[in-house]
């Protein structure tokens, strides 16, 4: 198959996102939308001691945006917090083996809701 | 299985006739038609002749009302900065509609940059043109409004005949882009009543690389590109005989071919639309219901996503289009490209959803079968990417809609 | 026989292999490269990508200074204008030199009324640009000249790196017009120092209908052709992927094989001209002896007329052309169309002469045979023309020359 | 053969030029040139009574000069001199076939030949 814009990296994300879903009693939730773009990402975590345990995203957006929010995922599992709070978007876009230029926020969108998730955690357990 | 394209808006593949008309100009007349004291030159003048006399019956214009350009972009900058420039004293004001193409509309800066002021026009939630805001918008000093025929995004066909007849009283010159209508539909420019329209040949099986333009006799214009006498001193530059070769026999076909194709193209959309309608819920269809473009099925899905929804259809085997099918944004140096089509903005659907559009556009060669395949895959896409959605999510949730 | 074509300055027949690598664009691989999301659209894309280098590696460019046009008629419209537009602050006037093609000098009005002012500067008998003139033309306001790289009439050679060393010094910037250099000898834009250059693919074997413009990375340059986003925004349009695929492999081509054409070219001529020189009394060889393009002779008779030369030359077979090789003033409206040859009466030919030049431009697939069998019909078609010529009666009676 | 801009009477003419040559004591001659277009053209009549009994000329521009030349001493020869004043340039046009618009004035030039050699004619017979 001709190459698109988009990595083998990102459409095998796209096509097999991994851990789609939610999180019932998630620890932490953070949710960013980017109205002109049009996304909207979820990201849950489940986490013990300080460590995430478990995450799950849901997003509604583009190829970009589910691969961001899937290779997050898969980065951020078995994290501490501080090392996760280290995850920046280019290193999402680098282990996606690059993202178009015109697409390089849906990375940053994924760092965005790993923070608000993370900061939703702290605030759930007293800690901000 | 096959591809199947359903995106013959953004460009349409070339018939095998035109391709074979093409051929002989690429080698046995390969002459400059230029030089015309020689054999070699002789030739391609005497089919180019010929091809401006097919272009010109497609549309029920003269011969010589006909000149050929390199694409529908440069016909449409050809007559607005054409048409603006030799009207200048009479006035600068000029009205773009707000959902023509952006060979029309990103010609704006410059125009502002000459001393000309653009004003738009409004368009109803089908895409047609408000009479009532036209009339607003006109003033002493407006020499020129560009109104498209057929638009490609949301399939609506403007009512140009009633837009020409409001114009020509207060003495107003009237462009139109027929780049989807001219061998889709019945095109006559004098019924119409254009002062200039835009063809273009990839839309309708010619090759990518040459557009038409329409001038009604004793219009003056302006030429952009100078040089040579070529195009009745219109437009410079040595002639391309092949691809002119294959726009005239692509017009020749189409104007040939145009009742079964669209009988054809109007019970397959008929069956698109309506098994679409029937298997996806909160399914919302965008453009006139009937004033449109014969196999044009365009849409909007709640809490789905287009590109995504356009990336599985592609590993699916199906090529359509989502936002403006011609000027997708991918190729945009940063993310200030990424803008919601004007279009869909323009007939009322909210920026955020307008990613979420998209545009089958059936021709000629798509079947029922293929019909039937997309009907079966969407819902499955459809649901897949839902239940990712944080948007579906919630809605199931709380019951919010997107709209 | 077959005939002999001896005018490749106005065209060249295209290259098979150029066909054969066009070929796949109409029909396998027809998607819009815009389409980027959907597999049709991504082949093209990749197409236009590596012909881009190749037609770089042709002028020793980067891939990102190239763009693709419609014509070298548009790249020279888009590179003055652009250029003149984006500068418009700096300053408003422009130098043409006095041999430049119509697709320079034509634009001369259309600027003028925007604003600019276009000053001439001279060349001198060989058609060799006159530095002095040059040096009292430029003023504090001068943004811009223009200077063709090899005059496909006369077929001399401009030293444009001293011009460019000169202007930029002075802040000023050259476009050339290399339409009859580029892949027909080496040219190195870094060397030669200009700021945009013209390239033609159907001077070199590739299609017609598709030039390209060297754009020296940093240049601003204003569009003239607006609409999507293609060509990296200087030149809007569906891209023309198969000419465009056409035009990178003539580029390969005519880089591979230039040495061996070269030589091959400067044999054939040198036999022409020689053997021209040798059996025509009274024959007055134009452009610069040495500084030339390969292949190219081009001259005038004494007491005969070109049109009727030309004309007799293609009816024994052979093509030729005479005054401007790309504009023959033939399909002028009326008599106010037939102007002497600007650029012969640059050079100081009289006007009355200039109608009597023919230019025979070689080029790789000629012969040695052909080169022969021209020379054998030459002095009986001069014979039969002068015997007519009251010209000729009058100077054999009086001694009387043409000039 | 494809046709050029010529049409086959002009070919013809132009190919196989009529009367073409000079009469040594010819009884009329006109010299007309058109500088801008490189033309020149030379008229020779041979008179008896008040008839053309023969025409010849030289001429040096253009397939259209040449062949409007060409035609007009065929027009002419035979006629009275009355008759071959009132041939016009769209009779020489018209009986070729018809000419190219930029090259109409070559049917001028002949015209203008003829004149002037009727003209020269009736100087020297002491006519005007
Ligand atoms: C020097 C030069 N520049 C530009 C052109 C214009 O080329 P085209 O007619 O292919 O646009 C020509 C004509 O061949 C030419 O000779
Ligand atoms: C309505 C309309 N006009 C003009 C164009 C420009 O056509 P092209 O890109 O072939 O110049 C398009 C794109 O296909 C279009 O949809």
């Amino acid at each position: 198959m001709a190459k698109g814009p988009y990595s083998d990296i990102v459409m095998d994300h796209f096509m097999n996102p991994r851990n789609m879903g939610e999180i019932e009693d998630a620890d932490g939730v953070g949710e960013v939308g980017n109205p002109a773009c049009g996304d909207m990402m979820k990201l849950y975590l489940k986490i013990e001691g300080d460590r995430i345990v478990d995450a799950k995203f849901k997003t509604f957006g583009c190829g970009a945006a589910i691969a961001s929010s899937s290779m997050t995922t898969e980065l951020i599992k078995g994290k501490t917090i501080d090392e996760a709070l280290k995850l920046s978007n280019e290193a999402v876009s680098e282990a996606l083996g690059g993202l178009p230029p015109a697409k390089r926020h849906c990375s940053v969108l994924a760092e965005d809701a790993l923070r608000l998730a993370l900061e939703d955690y702290k605030k759930k357990k007293g800690l901000a | 299985m096959d591809r199947i394209y359903f995106d013959n808006a953004s460009t349409t593949p070339i018939d095998k006739r035109v391709l074979d008309a093409m051929l002989p100009y690429f080698s046995d007349f390969f002459g400059n038609p230029s030089s015309v004291l020689i054999e070699e030159g002789q030739m391609p003048g005497k089919a180019i002749d010929e091809a401006r006399e097919r272009v010109a019956e497609l549309i029920h214009a003269e011969k010589g009302e006909i000149i050929f350009t390199g694409s529908a972009t440069e016909s449409n900058n050809l007559a607005i900065k054409g048409l603006a420039l030799a009207n200048r004293s009479k006035g600068r004001r000029i009205i773009f509609s707000d959902i023509e193409h952006f060979s029309i509309l990103n010609q704006a800066d410059f125009l502002t940059d000459l001393g000309f002021q653009i004003d738009y026009v409004k368009v109803d939630g089908y895409g047609i043109i408000d009479m009532g805001d036209l009339e607003r918008k006109v003033t002493e000093d407006t020499i020129l409004v560009a109104l498209i025929h057929g638009n490609l995004e949301i399939g609506t066909i403007e009512p140009i005949e009633e837009v020409a007849r409001f114009l020509k009283k207060r003495g107003i010159l009237l462009h139109s882009d027929g780049t989807g209508t001219c061998g889709r539909i019945p095109v006559d420019v004098k019924e119409l009543g254009v002062d200039t329209m835009t063809l273009s040949a990839h839309q309708i099986n010619g090759p990518k690389g040459i557009g038409a333009l329409y001038i009604k006799r004793g219009t003056r214009l302006t030429p952009i590109i100078h040089g040579g006498f070529q195009e009745m001193g219109y437009r410079a530059g040595t002639e391309n005989v092949p691809y002119i070769v294959g726009f005239g026999e692509a017009a020749r076909i189409a104007r040939e071919e145009m009742g079964e194709r669209m009988a054809h193209l109007t019970m397959l959309s008929k069956k698109l639309r309506e098994g679409l309608a029937s298997s996806i819920e909160y399914i919302h269809f965008t453009g006139h219901p009937e004033k449109r473009l014969p196999g044009h099925v365009s849409f909007w899905i709640e809490f789905v996503e287009g590109e995504s929804l356009l990336l599985w259809l592609n590993l699916n085997g199906i090529a359509s289009a989502s936002g403006s099918a011609c000027a997708s944004n991918m190729a945009a140096e940063d993310e200030g490209g990424l803008k919601a089509s004007h279009v869909l903005t323009a007939i009322g659907v909210p920026p955020e959803i307008c990613h979420g559009s998209i545009t089958f556009s059936l021709w000629k060669d798509n079947t029922v079968e293929e019909v039937e395949y997309v009907l079966s895959v969407m819902p499955g896409i459809v649901k897949r990417l839902r239940d990712m959605s944080p948007l579906y999510e919630n809605y199931k949730k709380t019951g919010a809609r997107t709209i």
